[in-house]
């Protein structure tokens, strides 16, 4: 089983004429991708920005003829299963005023980034987006190779064909433009062998041009962009080659050359028998209008936009034509033919030009196993398809691969946010937590010189009495704290002798540090006693574990001293108010000198370490 | 004759037997060591709205107690019972329908403050878990949509009642047309061939 | 549904009619050779195929009509009364409806069935069947051979298996195999039964093995035991190798290469 | 003891081995893995057993048949399963290689080979206990796969799961039966 065998042979337009459909009673443009500019009720003029693309992936809207912008709101689309998007209703009043175009008179001085966002402003739309993706035009790295695209991909299509017969000339301009902005080592032009009316109308052209033709004589698929690129591309070249369609082309030629937006194109309605037509329609113009000036009515027959294989039904007539509704296809209605059980026939797998198994990719995806369904590749489906059209079963092999894609989209656009809202939450809780050390530092520092103000005063050996500390046993035990750290003070130049450089300033350095343990170790008496005396604390542990993350994190020894003394303090505070409540006040004074002493200790000897 | 032959058989199927063996326990145990932790895993699985509706006080905590064993895999509704699924392939283990006591599964959502309403007393700014509500003191606040996870937590501590929860709007309206794999395919280096 | 304008397979019904058609001559030439008694046969097996079939789809709660329009019940009564000529038709009508019970309907009709409904009813039958030695039935044979070519020129025979089939048998000529070609059973079970995508591997090589075994199998138990009535040997490997066809998938089907 | 009866036991017992696999999170991921374990695990042991035979009846013939045959396959399927849970043990339990499936197998496998009537020469027993491993390991790679494939059936709900295979695992005798009757 062969595809070409099997697949309608391509249909040359040939001498047929080239329609133009009359200016329709309303116009529906969709704003994918693009923030409109203009209100309810406005006039606007043929030409006139009415959307400006406010993505990567969106292109600029301009208006296709003089009229009233009627509505902005949700529309149905042309799409599969019709998904209502925003758009916008314009109702031409028939004067078709337009606005004078200015001709881009330096453009050979464009730049390839310059380029693509004239694109995009005009409304120029390529496969993805605008015509030149503007991720790749920004890198600026040299194009080896540029393919226009101009293979009529799917059975019914004459729209490429049709384009290059009549405007053979301003293509050849266009692709001399672009090989001129865009410097590909190679610019070739893809032609399919059964167009033969495009192919005499360019050969002419072909001669004292700086482009080559090539004719594709692979089947089907041949005209995708991946394998365009494998076909055309040398191995050297298949890093960084650009595949663009015709249609695209030709609108950047007037877009650029002529200063003029992209408002048309040509769509074929075709009623997949032997006759078709071509014309020129307003981007936005109802498919019914089309129809009729095709000499169809589009009650009595259902509508297929899009090829052969590729095109998906479309429930409604009013349905406005965007920039890639190449075809029409109009049949009569039918009862629908039902979906009968796989019989394992493997027609499917034969076929597949991406060599998939599409009946275990149906199996996963009809039992929404997307896993599965990525496993089996589902990423590598082009959705072309020809395993629905050879299924002897009539499953919808196309329809459950491209929802399955699209939920696969989904899928990974939700990972994106969570982990984006995974990266924020814990940026939110590192700040909190650097702001809560900042803090502390702060208040650490402050109450470090009012201790250090403190201990001056009471240089004079007989230790007077706090005017804060009420109780005497609590006088005593902070004496009595007091006096120990005054003995580790001592001790402290036995316990690391001639480690400091500068005996000096260790002395210096070490006087102070005995104010400051002195004041903190009485500070925190103090405090642990306010505390103790409190009735219980419930949230003891989570005060002490808030105390925990306070780590002297601190670069400045003094710092990091007064805040391990402090933690321990509190540490110690935490676990004795947690203990039962109904402490004595001796109890609580032992406790609290008996902590006092255990920080002054502690600081004592953090410090010695920190000298080593 | 026939009894070395049947040794010789007898010691290839011995042979194959332990190569076998060996695969299967290359299979049973894999490299665990390039994995990262166990609750790193589940929390990349967690749908990180920070909400706290399983009881922790936030994804990664929650991701923590699973780890340890310590909580059930059916407690976080905005992960939905494909969360579930997830779960339990990753950990070995059941299916679980939705606790009963779980708070019910709600579509996705974005707060939403009522600009006229707001008195600027920022305290949805210190609930939010993903710091997606600007604003500053006694100054209007507003929800970055795009941010907001819809976990509901700004609700509470509005003094004055102004935030209301509204359906996030971004379903996959957003067909986009051969969405653009292959165009960045194409033009990346040595992808293609 | 969105499904392509363009249809470039037939679908089921019609697959199974021009089946059905090309087993057309060899219908006359075993009408001509045993007379209006195969013309009951062929009658009856019908019959019981259908009310069989009716009864499944009417017990699965499907359709009935369009269950049986699809015309896989009529293929396997036909094929049963062609591969059971002399057989009495009580018989044959039990075990049509039989098979097309228990191995179609029962695991879910067409495309479900793990074993052909044909080499399960023939087997079926094999116990009652009146021994004796096989003759040659060359111009069966021929008809049979005609309509499956044809079934090929339409692109209808997923010619795999029973390529693999007849390969072996082809090399196995030496061993005395030949007698094998002049049986109708071989070729309709080749060409009706092993081309049939639910009871076989779906991957090309995995079908070509399974022919392979099919004829390694069945030609080392015609020619090594006394029994030679190849048509049930034939459809007892088939039985037992369809029950590998998941095997054989698993070790053949794989996602393909990475582009 | 003839073939037409024996094939279609090896079928039985490839479905018992089947229904015995451990249904944990990986048993799916090694069906085949330990239906292969299984068969070459069967295949040792008829080979074991069968030597072992040989050499007893050489040493010491005119001993009773039936009793020696199912102590030495015992015997052997023991050692077997010894020398597994010495080496192996968790990956031979993971698969399935338990100690009272060796022994039946062993037994329900390796004693009727001594009975069938092609066991007349030592060469003809060594071919029919390759063959009967061979096949014992093609049917418990059948009923390894079946599962996954008969998830695909349109099988009624009460049917679903391990009434299907058993379904599988008569039509499969059947087929058996069908062969071995030619065999003897």
């Amino acid at each position: 089983m062969s595809r070409p065998s099997i697949l309608p042979a391509h249909t040359d337009p040939g001498s047929q004429p080239l329609l133009t459909t009359p200016l329709p009673a309303q116009l529906r443009l969709w704003l994918q991708g693009a923030s409109c500019c203009v209100e309810v009720g406005q006039r606007v003029l043929k030409h006139q920005l009415l959307a400006e693309a406010d993505s990567e992936f969106g292109v600029a809207v301009h208006a296709p003829t003089s009229g009233h912008i009627r509505a902005i709101g949700p529309l149905p689309q042309a799409l599969p299963d019709a998904p209502l998007l925003d758009g916008l209703q314009l109702q031409p009043d028939g004067l078709d005023e337009a606005l004078s175009l200015p001709a881009e008179s330096n453009w050979p001085a464009l730049s390839a980034l310059a380029l693509a966002m004239r694109l995009q402003d005009m409304g120029v739309m390529g496969q993805h987006g605008p015509l030149l993706p503007l991720a790749w035009a920004a890198k600026a790295s040299p194009l080896a190779l540029l393919i226009i695209n101009a293979v009529e991909n799917e059975p019914f299509l004459q729209a490429d064909s049709m384009l290059l017969c009549e405007q053979a000339a301003a293509v050849a301009e266009a692709m001399a433009m672009l090989g001129r902005i865009l410097q590909p080592a190679r610019l070739v032009l893809a032609i399919q062998q059964e167009q033969g009316a495009a192919i005499n109308a360019l050969r002419s052209l072909a001669a004292d041009q700086c482009w080559q033709l090539e004719v594709i004589q692979a089947p089907y698929p041949a005209g995708d962009e991946a394998q365009l690129l494998r076909a055309l591309a040398r191995p050297e070249e298949s890093g960084n080659s650009l595949c663009l369609p015709v249609a695209g082309v030709h609108a950047a030629g007037r877009a650029i050359l002529h200063g003029e937006p992209c408002i048309s194109r040509i769509v074929t309605v075709s009623t997949a028998l032997k006759q078709s037509h071509n014309m020129r329609a307003l981007l936005g113009s109802p498919v019914a209008d089309l129809l009729t000036c095709a000499g169809l009515s589009s009650q009595q027959h259902a509508l297929v936009h899009g090829g052969g294989l590729r095109g998906f039904a479309l429930p409604d007539a009013t349905i406005g034509i965007h920039q890639h509704s190449h075809c029409l296809l109009v049949r009569p209605r039918q009862p629908a033919l039902t979906a009968q059980p796989c019989i394992r026939c493997g027609d499917c797998a034969s076929i597949c030009p991406s060599q998939l198994q599409p009946q275990e990719l149906y199996w996963h995806c009809s039992r929404q196993e997307l896993a599965q369904a990525q496993h089996w590749r589902l990423a590598d489906c082009s959705q072309c398809g020809l395993c629905s059209a050879v299924c002897p079963s009539q499953l919808p092999l196309l329809d459950s691969f491209r929802l399955a894609s699209q939920q696969l989209l989904l899928a990974e656009q939700q990972q994106c946010a969570a982990d984006a809202a995974r990266q924020r939450h814990r940026f939110r809780q590192f700040r909190l937590e650097r702001d809560k050390q900042e803090k502390a530092q702060r208040l650490a520092e402050r109450a470090a010189q009012q201790a250090a103000k403190l201990a001056q005063q009471a240089a004079e050996p007989t230790s007077h009495a706090e005017p804060t500390a009420t109780a005497a046993d609590k006088q005593a035990a902070i004496a009595a704290a007091m006096a120990r750290a005054a003995e580790r003070q001592q001790q402290r130049p036995a316990v690391a002798p001639s480690v400091n450089s500068s005996e000096r300033e260790a002395a210096i350095a070490a006087n102070r540090q005995a104010a400051i343990e002195a004041a903190m170790a009485r500070a925190a008496a103090r405090k642990a006693a306010q505390e103790a005396a409190k009735a219980a604390a419930a949230d003891a542990p989570a005060m002490a574990k808030d105390e925990d993350q306070n780590k002297p994190g601190l670069n400045q020894q003094q710092q990091a001293l007064i805040q391990a003394a402090m933690h321990r303090a509190n540490a110690q505070k935490a676990a004795a108010s947690s203990s039962p409540a109904s402490l004595d006040q001796d109890k609580k004074a032992l406790i609290a000198a008996a902590m006092a002493r255990a920080a002054a200790r502690k600081a004592a000897g953090d410090e010695t370490e920190q000298d080593k | 004759m026939t009894l070395v032959l049947r040794l010789l058989l007898l010691l290839l199927a011995i042979w194959l037997l332990g190569k076998v063996l060996r695969s299967s326990a290359q299979k049973l145990r894999p490299a665990t060591s390039t994995l990262p932790p166990l609750a790193e895993r589940i929390d990349a699985i967690l749908p990180q709205t920070q909400c706290g509706q399983c009881g922790h006080a936030g994804c990664l905590p929650y991701a923590q107690a699973l780890a340890r064993g310590e909580d059930s895999i059916n407690r976080c509704p905005p992960g939905g019972e494909d969360g579930i699924r997830k779960l339990a392939a990753l950990l070995h283990t059941d299916y679980l329908p939705f606790a009963a006591d779980a708070p019910p599964q709600k579509p996705k959502a974005v707060a939403l403050i009522d600009e006229a309403t707001c008195i600027g007393c920022t305290l949805c700014i210190q609930a939010c878990p993903v710091d997606a509500i600007l604003g500053s003191a006694k100054q209007m606040h507003t929800v970055l949509a795009d941010e907001c996870t819809g976990c509901e937590l700004c609700l509470a501590p509005c003094p004055v009642d102004c935030i209301s929860m509204r359906p996030a709007t971004s379903q996959p309206a957003d067909w986009r047309w051969g969405y653009p794999v292959i165009a960045i395919k194409a033009v990346k280096p040595g992808s293609s061939s | 549904m969105n499904t392509p304008v363009i249809r470039l397979a037939p679908t089921l019904a019609s697959r199974n009619r021009q089946q059905l058609l090309a087993l057309l001559p060899a219908i006359a030439i075993q009408l001509w050779q045993w007379g209006p008694p195969a013309l009951l046969a062929l009658a009856s097996a019908s019959a019981s195929a259908l009310l069989a079939d009716s009864l499944g789809l009417a017990w699965r709660r499907q359709a009935i009509w369009p269950g049986l329009r699809q015309g896989e019940a009529l293929l396997t009564a036909v094929l049963l009364s062609l591969l059971l000529p002399d057989a009495a038709v009580p018989l044959l009508c039990l075990c049509t409806g039989g098979a097309i019970l228990l191995l179609r309907q029962l695991f879910g009709g067409s495309g479900s069935s793990l074993f052909h409904p044909v080499a399960g009813g023939l087997l079926l039958a094999a116990p009652w069947l009146p021994a004796g030695l096989p003759h040659a039935d060359i111009p069966l044979s021929l008809a049979l051979l005609a309509g499956g070519l044809w079934l090929l020129w339409r692109g209808l025979l997923r010619w795999q298996a029973p390529l693999g089939l007849l390969l072996v048998v082809l090399i196995a000529l030496p061993v005395g195999s030949g007698w094998l070609l002049g049986q109708s059973a071989l070729w309709l079970l080749a060409g009706w039964v092993m081309s049939d995508g639910s009871a076989t591997p779906i991957t090309p090589r995995g079908r070509l093995v399974y022919g392979q075994a099919a004829g390694m199998l069945c030609i080392s138990f015609v020619t090594l035991t006394t029994q030679p009535d190849a048509g049930v040997t034939l459809a007892a490997c088939l039985l037992l190798l369809s029950a590998s066809a998941p095997l054989l998938d698993r070790l053949t089907l794989s996602p393909g290469p990475r582009t | 003891m003839n073939f037409g009866l024996y094939l279609p036991l090896l079928a039985g017992l490839a479905f018992c081995n089947h229904c015995r696999r451990p249904a944990d999170g990986q048993a799916d991921a090694l069906a085949l893995p330990a239906a292969i374990a299984m068969g070459l695990a069967t295949a040792i042991m008829l080979l074991l057993g069968g030597g072992l035979l040989t050499l007893a009846d050489s040493a010491r013939p005119g001993l009773p048949l039936p009793l020696v045959a199912s102590v030495l396959q015992a015997a052997s399927a023991l050692l077997l399963a010894g020398t597994l849970q010495r080496l192996a043990a968790g990956t031979a339990a993971a698969l399935g290689l338990h100690w009272p499936l060796l022994l039946l197998n062993s037994l329900l496998a390796g004693l009727p080979l001594y009975f069938l009537p092609s066991a007349s020469s030592a060469a003809a027993s060594l071919c029919a206990a390759l063959l009967s491993a061979a096949l014992f390991t093609l049917l418990l790679a059948q009923f390894a796969t079946l599962p996954h494939r008969l998830q695909r059936c349109a099988l009624p709900a009460r049917l679903q799961g391990r009434p299907a295979l058993l379904l599988c695992a008569l039509i499969i005798a059947l087929a058996l039966h069908g062969l071995g009757a030619r065999l003897s």
